[in-house]
């Protein structure tokens, strides 16, 4: 097990708790995520992002809200957590409701919070990575100073059109870095039968990209990393390739119910060991940064919280019928009816 | 003769099983369908029984399954792709419709490529907008590629052993809707094979006919059984096969009641029931009694709220809507 | 006014030209657009005239090359995109259809991708299975896509500005055959946009209506000088608007004349002309003293041989034949 | 400029003529190709393999003749007839004749020949490539020891489905040989505008699978290099990704008339200093395996003989109208008509 990093001293205590929130949410809300689907309130693929919540709260907390682009696959509940999204209207999008953030049109695998720089939220493993490319392009051709995270799992990684992005982002420096989340495994197949080499940041190297793996379990690790590719790729507008080493405690998606086909309890169990949040809170406690009792009602808070946001949500009506025709162009109708 | 009760997927898998034992060139690939017993356990119990080599867990790449598939199949092989859902056979298209489709064709006969590519299409419950689409129109619009969507157990075993062994690339369209539809099977006949090209009456009647294949037959049915309560007696038939097509059942049919409606889940304008409407239309004109009518999908995207997405697929009183407005 | 007379290539350029200059934020990528002039040199001179910036070269990589464009028109700037012929965009089709085509209905209204994609499509010379596809039906079905097919030279300088300036992706599909035809355009009115869904009457007619848009508007407009000289009064649709689609124009000439023929180049069976076809055998049902005709490209992989390939691809007599067929 | 190789000893004289043969009927047949082109006499996209000649010969004079496998896009005139294709068939398909390997349906991009091993004849880029390792698939499947030689362009390089094929050759050990003929263009696109890294064997390295980069002008060098490598990979029955350094002296197709847009004349010349051809014939004399005598009788055997090739071919008819229609299927017609 790696040893745990430190922080640098100027870190403030009022930032830490902020994070340490984030993570706490994120684990709570996924919770809820899990319990909505089993009650039927939430339906179709739902992929939470439990045990994985350093990687995005690390590296989310390392941009410019509100200026830089994030963008991500289906497991994309807590990314616009951590930019600020209203949690309430997070939920309803993933109850298909019409307080939601897409109308109840998205679903849990396509969030989107646009004002906040959050580009979704994707279904097609891998088809995102080029759209996420595409916003670094935007950016770069308006001589903004923006970076765009793009995030994808380990087996997205395989996917051709992901090749052709980095070929692209490291042909024209775009500022984009991407992120393969490896959690070890594409829903029931472990990165073993997927990829032929495991070692997925070397897929950087043929495109003379820079390219390494870094932790996504211990989010003080995390933010040191972030903050210093981060900085690097700002400053000198080129792409990054990050494999970001992390676990999903939970299964691939909500529907996902036996998890025995892919891997042992014991495995699981020593996986649990580096739990995100646990490690988070050794530290906070070593460093006298945060006390016990503060964190344990910091999670009460939070778990009311979201209950409260959950009832708002449920409160929200579905959205009306005639709906189904808005939004499929800016300016017209569909043809209509059956 | 062992008649055993069973579900579509299970019909499927059970031919899955016999081919594989019969076949050596025969092989299963495809995402997640070893070890993980495939999303919707089509191929359940598989991996153990036969393993790796003939139940090959791929990563996620279409393009590249569907590449090597065809190559293996021009030694001889008979590969079986299963797509996880049709919609991610999108990004395999090219090698699909423009590749192994026209293998026979651009080598002048020299080669062949025996090829399956199946998997559920079409919505299932909420899995909105890029993992619910129907395909078969598309393919079926391709020469080269052969097409069949069956909509009951016994059609399935029947045709899935025929695109097995066909020399012919076939799209094998399921429907997440129907793996649970339960059917009789002898399975004792090993060579059970339906062919190609055959439309099936599924229901007699006088005064109209309703036309469609997979799961929207059985939404036909339904309809059919409520409108005969109106008095009215209406025939189904079930496509089975979009390519080749049988239109003289169609036709007859349709000659024999004068009126006929195409139902189908893919989007409504510009799907491959336009195809079938335009054909009766023309070869039955002086027969019709009135137009053709089409129910088909609303042309949206899939929403993911239950309450749009059932808006746009078509049911029971979609069909009934329309038999009443042809009139 | 300086009416300009030029050929269709030239319009297409001059007005790219013509929206770069005006706004910043239109681009253009592609393969081989920039340095080599394009291989079917539409964008001759344009990266000298506005260097690498506006006008890209990429790598051949469609699916990343749309992914691209996407993103980037997800952040306000408007990409135009080559597909070196529309062949190539089905590698892309899953950007194109399952993701460009559907950010405005997924984020509810959020985001918006104006995003053009245009490009030669359909046969050229003996460019054989693989470089000659039709692709416009297939997008004209497809939710959240514009589709415009142009015969003329100021139908696709007035369209490809419309296209330009439009918030949704919209599909630009060319014609190698159609390059060299020659109209008038004023080149001064730098804000001259045809609007979308508006077909149009290019020949009067009374006996007939014939249907079609790209190169086949030419052969239509042949075969109904020829037909004239048996006597008949030919009616000339040009649809110019795959989606949105302008039935009332069609409706109207069927209304008159009675009969009506629809003449594309995609493969006959399962095209956009089926959906074309099947709307209006239903909507005129009444008025329609014949079946609709249809005439389509021959239902097989486009083959090289230069005698073979002319059996594929329709003709004034293949139009003429069909006009006689439906009597 | 390369040092020139030399060939072991034990290389047998006739063996020599046999190869300096493939190579002088390419130029020529290639030659008359793009005659026939401007004849009008072959119509489409074609594609010759003039100055390259040695990658192909080289490589295919290395395998079992009739076992192994060939695969390559549409640049595919020379890999059959080193494979003993009949010439005056490929010829005959060229120009679309009734006589022609696929009786004129194919035409120059699309030759097979594949009782040869001879599998295309592809015409999108990057899209054999997987289908190519299928083939290896089909072999190792079955247990046989064959060897497939997989060419593809420095352009095809970047294509997304190529990746996807090497992570699936890499990971299922397939025994194909990936030969990527790095001639510098992509049409009229340099490499440096196309490929972020322009060392293209590098894309070997994420997948874990030997790569290398060879030349691909001299063919002594080229042979000892493809012995090499067919031997590893048909007693390892495992993947390997080449770059091979050739460079085409003709335009990219017969169509390409303005080279200027993408290359000097003075570039081209200095290319030419490593013409595969005088290259060779340098060797030959140098090790006094050949005569400057013999070497010119050889080539004006060739070239008549393609003359009278082209004579029989272009005699062959064009193929029957109805025959439009065969072949779609194995065993059914299409729907006919318009
Ligand atoms: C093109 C495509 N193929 C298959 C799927 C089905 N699918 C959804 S998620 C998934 C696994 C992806 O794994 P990974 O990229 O590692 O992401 P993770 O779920 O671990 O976050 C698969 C196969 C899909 N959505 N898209
Ligand atoms: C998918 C696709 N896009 C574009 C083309 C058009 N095209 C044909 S050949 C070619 C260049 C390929 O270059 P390279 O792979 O280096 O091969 P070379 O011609 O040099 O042998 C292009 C762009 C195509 N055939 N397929
Ligand atoms: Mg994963
Ligand atoms: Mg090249």
């Amino acid at each position: 097990m790696a040893k745990q990093a430190n922080l640098e001293n100027t870190e403030q205590p009022a930032h830490m708790e902020t994070l340490y929130r984030q993570m706490v949410q994120i684990r709570h809300f996924e919770n809820k995520c899990n319990q909505v689907y089993r009650m039927g309130k939430a339906g179709g693929y739902l992929h939470v992002y439990i045990g994985m919540e350093a990687t995005a709260v690390g590296w989310l907390n390392c941009i410019k809200h509100g200026w830089d682009y994030v963008i991500t696959a289906y497991r994309d509940h807590a990314q616009p957590l951590i930019l600020g999204s209203d949690p309430m209207k997070l939920m309803a999008e993933i109850m298909g409701r019409q307080d939601g953030y897409s109308n109840g049109k998205g679903g849990s695998m396509h969030i989107y919070d646009i004002e906040r720089g959050f580009f979704g939220g994707w279904g097609i493993v891998g088809g995102h990575t080029p759209i996420g490319a595409g916003l670094a392009f935007g950016s770069k051709y308006k001589g903004e100073d923006r970076v765009t995270l793009n995030f994808l799992g380990d087996g997205a990684a395989n996917a051709g059109v992901f090749f052709e992005t980095l070929n692209m982002a490291a042909l024209w420096d775009l500022p984009c870095i991407f992120i393969i989340e490896n959690n070890e495994f594409a829903m029931g197949t472990r990165i073993e039968y997927h990829a032929a080499d495991t070692e997925l940041h070397k897929r950087g190297f043929p495109f003379g990209m820079k390219h390494e793996r870094v932790d996504g379990m211990d989010l003080v690790q995390v933010m040191k990393d972030a903050k210093r590719i981060v900085d690097y790729v700002r400053k000198e507008q080129k792409p990054y390739l990050v494999e970001v080493m992390n676990y999903r405690f939970a299964g691939h998606g909500a529907a996902d119910n036996d998890q025995s086909l892919y891997r042992t309890p014991e495995e699981l169990e020593h996986a649990k060991l580096r739990d995100p949040i646990k490690l988070f809170e050794k530290y906070l406690l070593d460093n006298n940064l945060m006390t016990q009792e503060k964190m344990e009602a910091i999670d009460n808070e939070i778990e009311q919280d979201i209950e409260r946001i959950y009832e708002e949500a449920d409160a929200s009506p579905h959205p009306p019928i005639e709906d189904v025709y808005s939004h499929v162009y800016t300016d017209m109708e569909p043809e209509m009816g059956h | 003769m062992p008649i055993v009760n069973m579900t579509y997927r299970e019909a499927v898998r059970a031919t899955l099983v016999d081919e594989i034992e019969r076949d050596a060139n025969v092989f299963l690939m495809g995402e997640d369908i070893g070890r993980y017993q495939g999303t919707f356990r089509v191929t359940q119990g598989l991996f153990e029984q036969f393993k790796e080599k003939r139940v090959l867990d791929t990563p996620i790449t279409e393009p590249g399954i569907v590449g090597i598939a065809t190559g293996a199949a021009m030694t001889g092989l008979r590969p079986v792709v299963e797509m996880m859902t049709m919609s991610f056979s999108i990004l395999a298209l090219d090698q699909i419709i423009n590749h192994a489709a026209k293998i026979h064709y651009m080598t002048g006969g020299q080669a062949k490529c025996p090829l399956v590519i199946r998997g559920p299409g079409g919505a299932a419950n909420q899995l909105s907008a890029q993992h619910s689409h129907s395909m078969e129109g598309w393919y079926a619009h391709c020469p080269g590629l052969k097409v069949v969507a069956p909509a009951f157990p016994e059609d399935a075993a029947g045709l899935l052993r025929a695109a097995i062994r066909d020399d012919n690339p076939v799209i094998f369209t399921e429907n997440p809707g129907v793996y649970t539809v339960k059917g009789d099977i002898n399975t004792d006949d090993k060579d059970f094979v339906i062919p190609f090209g055959k439309a099936k009456v599924v229901r007699e009647g006088k005064d109209i006919t309703l036309i469609a294949y997979s799961r929207m037959v059985h939404v036909c049915l339904h309809a059919a059984e409520l409108l005969e309560k109106d008095g009215l007696s209406v025939e189904v038939v079930d496509v089975r096969c979009l390519k080749p097509l049988d239109t003289e059942t169609l036709y007859n049919s349709v000659r024999k009641t004068h009126r006929a409606v195409v139902v189908y889940e893919d989007w409504k304008s510009g799907s491959f029931g336009a195809e079938i409407a335009a054909r009766i239309a023309e070869e039955c004109f002086d027969d019709l009694d009135a137009p053709v009518g089409r129910v088909g999908g609303l042309n949206v995207p899939m929403p993911y709220s239950r309450v749009l997405e059932l808006q746009c697929i078509p049911n029971e009183q979609d069909v009934i809507n329309c038999v009443h407005k042809i009139g």
